[in-house]
């Protein structure tokens, strides 16, 4: 058991941290709001010189062969900055897909790209109807003159709206449901057949609605086993909920920080409000939200890459449940103790606020995980 | 002693509830049903036509078009224009600056303001709070000088809501910045919005709606007889609003509403590969909700039985205890309904569904809106004091701490 | 709508609070543990020359005809003094049941008897197999010589002990869970084939085990309708549920009382405690809980005489929820306002405390009716 | 950086489950398993076989008979020891008197004391707290006053726990009544149990066990060569003894046994008809109960490498959050099993089983200890500073507010 950083890890933390403190200051970061993608395509080429984009490929494919806990200490640094760029979608998400699931070609051609910032993906798996069910997939996908003709709708698809190369579950066999049957294709977004409606989520990242219609790919486009894609996608999901805990542990860093900064200063009725004992005891207990948080984080950090699928699952379900639950409390106190200006969007709080409660609706709610760990009591 | 309604509150209540079913116009309900909230127009017509029924006033006296209702009857009252759901009665005419000119306005006063206000002819707005006040009002600077037959009022107010809908504004002024103690020198002002010299800013909440405001006044002349009250005897006015009946404080009738429309909702959607309104964890969380809406139900119960009562003005400290329960109820259960929509709640469509597109279709509106009372109701254990200051209130008044 | 209480029920309050005043102060409460029976005889004779033991009984019967309001008042003033005596098995229970279920012959045998203080009755229905399962009934009665014979064991049946006629359940007909094929039986408790062994509870009070072999009774021991038991059944558990409703919240009062004047006058660091804003904001919340569980005992004494079963069975499961949380709540924090006194047998605190808990679980407990709200969600 | 044991911890763990699993006796671990709290002889017995393998010292150095652990190697045979589960080892032997003797002790003191204590030849307890004192130890009135090579104690001590066990105490008393502030003037004496004058009242606890003592000293004549570290310097040996290591504070493993027991008995009662174990709400509490100690369990890892690394004296703040959170997860889990249990938890058997008799049988042992232990520890967030202490701690040393 070790918690210490290696020096390559502490440098890592340390130049991402530098960057968003020189960019991404919560003034700064309203423009990148504004900007076409509301995005950063600046920042963005920046993590791309910075490495970050291909930190978890190995180098033979441009890449850092960085591991989780690489990963974990870049997305606490995002979520301390709320950065609005597609790193989950691209890197973890898309990256992890053909990472573990593509062949050697699909590796060259994509990796690279993602790498030096020319390329971005997106993960087009979840459905309307399917809410949080990982095997409700009813897009469908059919052999046709030697390749494949997918019909469908994806929706909710994070940063969709940007992406050169969709990620697309769709279902070669079976019902509604089977675990069987789910296969993974990489779609060029440009596709005829693709139409894609980007929009806002409730926390400023983008997002798009997908409909596929006859879109023809080729045989090449398969990524990992026909019908065996299910397994490919849980990876995918831990890696997503592994980097989100830990985006969510920076941003309760950083909204505890700031309402215990605010409780330092703000007065009312001739005191600052932070000498109430109420008030301090609620940070108190925020701030050990916030640490069985990081705790959780970790957990997830060290579990993704674990071979045993049901121990993997198992632990990464605690942590989305841990996190979630600490997220929404940590959060939802710093509105509170914030008063009416938490309410506004003038403060950065009620931005962190928000985005602990999108990643609470990633890949499924607490709810839906918690349900997961009561079936596996025994 | 008798929990039940009696055979005429319970006719009253069919009363109420047939004519909201026969006049709340289908658009509005609509929209409501929905989750979204009631725009400036829909509070507009529905309360007219309350008022032409003579129920907008519902706690006025008869003489100034008031039903003569008794505080259990509003409550009815209020309860079923939540669950059905309409539109609310513009609080800030009907429980604040209609109580306020009865109990303290002049003759002129009433003539000019009640039946305008009775009828949302004008829309006020509440002058209270001030950028760095929050819940400790008595510090106010916004600051009125004397100067012939008017005031001139300059100074900031804050979390105005509805003020860039408002035609007047009660606001309360500093008139005389050496009093011994704070409360002293305050005065109570009716204020046109249209005076020279008013600026309205927006303040956008975390749910992107516009409803919050920042007033500046800069050189705002205020004629004499729009003071109500003597001057600097502002705070009594002030105590008597805030102290005023305080039936719907918990805005229950809401949390049933947000619970019912989960459970439809629930139906629509699914959780594990059945219906989520078939599953145990979510089954569990709204009989939970459903015993904690039924103990405030009856709590409420004994506090408006009791105002009726025992009308000895300061109100019931037990009123704390609907603040607290009803705010945590409203978070709960708009809370709830954000989560059946699960995925579907986290986007904005508003944009998507004004424009005419081609694109792949959005999602149920119902879904996004949940968030958006799920959001913008993260104030209700903020504004009227915070939860917080409600437990102090609790502490001293009956713990006596 | 009127929570007023009429001149009686005032005067009845009054009397009762009274002669809690006057006998069962904390210091006295210790002597009636101590007797015998682990309660006081002398104060059982008060209540019948009061007239508390036949409240809910009509004139007939030599009772006062009082209603749901009236046993609440009742319940409410022990629950204050934490009366030991078996109020609750024998006119409550016991009561209900020959009062519902009776014939006039049975009535006018036993509800007398009961009203003068010279008949205890118990209710003996739980198993210990069933645990909460109410129909969960394995007590086997047989027609034999024109009587009825009785074999099986009750388990944890309150003041079964002290009782002279026990009220028990068995199957007449069907399976295990069945709902129907129970029938209650009026037994002697010193018939042949009865054995018990009394107990204490964590809360001071009795109870006892029971076992029945081979014990005969006549036809007119069947109370109600043979093999239609479980209405009746369920009525004497709502009566129970109602009444102890009251006793919580009077046990609630008490503590919440005990705690804040402990507040006032316990320094530490130089201080009261209750000058600590933690503890001001711990008591309003325990008054809030208090006051929330207030107005679900009033809703249990309304509903325990509505005709509609279904509406009935629903809201007491609602004030059984609020009233098991809400002592829970109450209790445990008086507790944790007293520290280490609170933990010891010296203050009245700590028992206050174990009664709430053995309340929370009698007739089942939070969790098994918050199930029963969840299957009723509709 | 990585959370996994290594392969030599691993190794470790192996070695401490098996030396348990063959050497705790059979009679004691079936009482533990039914939730009786261990008895003296049964806690004695247990050091022993320990200590003869070298393993009860465990935070000591070699020299005085320590297993020189890595603190890491301590939380994982704690943890073994509380999930066997076994008698845990007398905390006032192990972790207060010895590292105390060690830091501040004479040889003769050392060589004295320090091998009985580890052996339990000695049994020692603890004589802090006072009446009125509660959580502010400062305030302590117990004097010692100097007579020759002698103390003379007069005072009284409260929540003793096994003092009527107990050889030795080791005590806080006021030397200097004087002293300018409250923590000076303070001396840290060893007393002999036997010494007359002390008398040991017992105090009863919730569950209706006798844990707890007040300790009455009249005229208790203590040799000086008893006292440790300087006059009036005792109060920086408390602070040392209080700040010491906390590995064990959360009490994990207790919580894993509680929620571990709660399972197995779970499948032998029923809820609606099904075994409660296959019951949905039952599941989600125990899921959720899993989380948390996961949680907690990960939070402890970094506390404990942690101390190893930096070994600046003071505890790490976190430390409060094991004891808030870990003795949160002791109450729920204690609470857990009783409600396992259901009805049958509620009777106290102890008199019947001690009775032999042709009543009717009495219900399950594992029921009614499991709310002995519920009971129990509801002071376990009373004992080592409140919760609310706690925070207060994390409000100072974290926050800084």
């Amino acid at each position: 058991m070790d918690f210490t950083l290696s020096d390559e890890q502490r440098l890592l933390k340390d130049s991402v941290d530098r960057l968003m403190a020189d960019r991404y200051a919560f003034e700064q970061r309203k423009n990148h709001v504004k900007e076409p993608g509301g995005w950063s395509t600046a920042l963005w080429s920046q993590y791309a010189e910075l490495g970050l984009l291909g930190l978890p490929f190995a180098e033979e494919y441009g890449g850092f062969g960085g591991g989780a806990v690489e990963i974990m200490l870049v997305m606490e640094a995002f979520g301390r900055a709320l950065i609005l760029e597609p790193f989950l979608a691209t890197v973890v998400l898309g990256g992890t897909a053909v990472r573990l699931g593509g062949t050697d070609a699909q590796k060259s051609r994509i990796l690279p790209a993602i790498a030096d910032g020319s390329m971005k993906l997106a993960f087009a798996h979840g459905e309307r109807q399917a809410r949080y069910d990982v095997t409700d997939v009813m897009t469908t996908a059919r052999q046709s003159g030697g390749g494949w003709m997918l019909d469908g709708a994806k929706s909710v698809v994070t940063h969709g709206d940007c992406a050169e190369t969709l990620v697309v579950s769709a279902r070669t066999s079976g019902e509604r449901d089977d675990a069987d049957g789910i296969t993974l294709f990489l779609v060029d977004a440009g596709a005829s057949g693709v139409a894609r409606r980007g929009y806002t989520m409730r926390d400023e990242q983008r997002a798009a609605e997908l409909s596929l219609s006859g879109v023809r790919v080729g045989q090449d486009a398969v990524l990992g086993e026909v019908g065996k894609g299910l397994p490919l996608v849980e990876r995918v999901i831990e890696a997503g909920i592994a980097a989100t805990a830990a985006e969510s542990v920076g941003a309760m860093e950083a909204v505890h920080a700031m309402t215990l900064e605010y409780s330092r200063t703000r007065e009312q009725f001739g005191r600052t409000i932070g000498s109430n004992q109420v008030v301090q005891h609620r940070l108190a207990e925020m701030l050990m939200s916030l640490e069985q948080g990081r705790s959780m984080a970790m957990l997830a950090a060290m579990m993704v890459d674990e071979p045993d699928a049901a121990e993997r699952a198992h632990n990464i379900a605690m942590a989305k449940v841990g996190i979630g639950q600490a997220g929404r409390f940590v959060s939802q106190n710093a509105v509170q103790l914030h008063g009416g200006i938490g309410m506004t969007g003038e403060l950065a709080v009620g931005h962190y606020f928000r985005r602990c409660m999108v990643i609470e609706r990633l890949f499924g709610d607490t709810a839906h995980y918690l349900g997961r760990l009561a079936a596996d009591v025994a | 002693m008798d929990l039940r309604f009696t055979p005429e509150e319970l006719a009253f209540r069919d009363e109420v509830r047939a004519f909201i079913r026969d006049n709340l116009p289908a658009e509005i309900r609509e929209r409501m049903r929905l989750g979204y909230g009631a725009r400036k127009q829909d509070t507009v017509a529905w309360q007219r036509i309350l008022n032409k029924r003579g129920w907008a006033a519902l706690s006025w006296p008869k003489e100034w078009g008031g039903p003569g209702w008794s505080s259990v009857q509003r409550m009815i009252f209020l309860e079923e224009n939540q669950v059905a759901p309409a539109p609310e009665l513009s609080s800030f005419n009907i429980t604040m600056i209609g109580p306020v000119l009865i109990q303290f306005g002049t003759e002129e006063q009433k003539k000019k303001f009640l039946p305008r206000a009775a009828n949302l002819d004008d829309w006020w707005c509440q002058g209270f709070s001030e950028p760095g006040a929050g819940s400790d009002l008595a510090s106010l600077k916004t600051a009125a000088k004397r100067d012939g037959d008017h005031y001139v009022v300059n100074g900031q107010k804050i979390w105005t809501s509805t003020a860039h809908h408002a035609d007047w504004c009660f606001v309360l002024v500093r008139t005389n910045p050496n009093a011994a103690k704070r409360q002293e020198g305050i005065s109570f002002l009716l204020v046109d919005m249209k005076t020279p010299g008013i600026t309205v800013r927006p303040i956008i909440s975390i749910d992107g709606s516009h409803h919050l405001n920042e007033v500046f006044f800069d050189d705002v002349r205020v004629p004499v007889e729009n003071r109500v009250y003597e001057e600097n005897r502002g705070w009594d006015v002030a105590k008597f609003l805030l102290g005023n009946e305080r039936t719907g404080i918990a805005r229950l009738g809401k949390s049933k509403e947000r619970v019912t429309a989960s459970k439809e909702m629930a139906r629509t959607v699914r959780e594990n590969g059945k219906p989520l309104i078939e599953d145990a964890a979510f089954r569990q969380r709204v009989a939970q909700l459903e015993v904690d809406m039924k103990a405030l139900e009856i709590t409420q119960y004994r506090v408006v039985s009791a105002y009726d009562r025992a009308r000895d003005g300061r109100p019931d400290p037990l009123s704390s205890v609907l603040k607290v329960k009803g705010t945590e109820l409203l978070q709960a259960t708009t809370e709830l309904a954000m989560d059946v929509g699960g995925p579907m709640s986290m986007p904005i469509w508003a944009e998507e569904l004004a424009a005419l597109s081609n694109d792949p279709d959005v999602g149920p509106e119902w879904a996004t809106q949940a968030t958006g009372s799920y959001l913008f109701l993260r104030a209700a254990s903020i504004y009227g004091g915070t939860n917080e200051i409600q437990k102090n209130i609790l502490t001293k008044a009956v713990l006596r701490l």
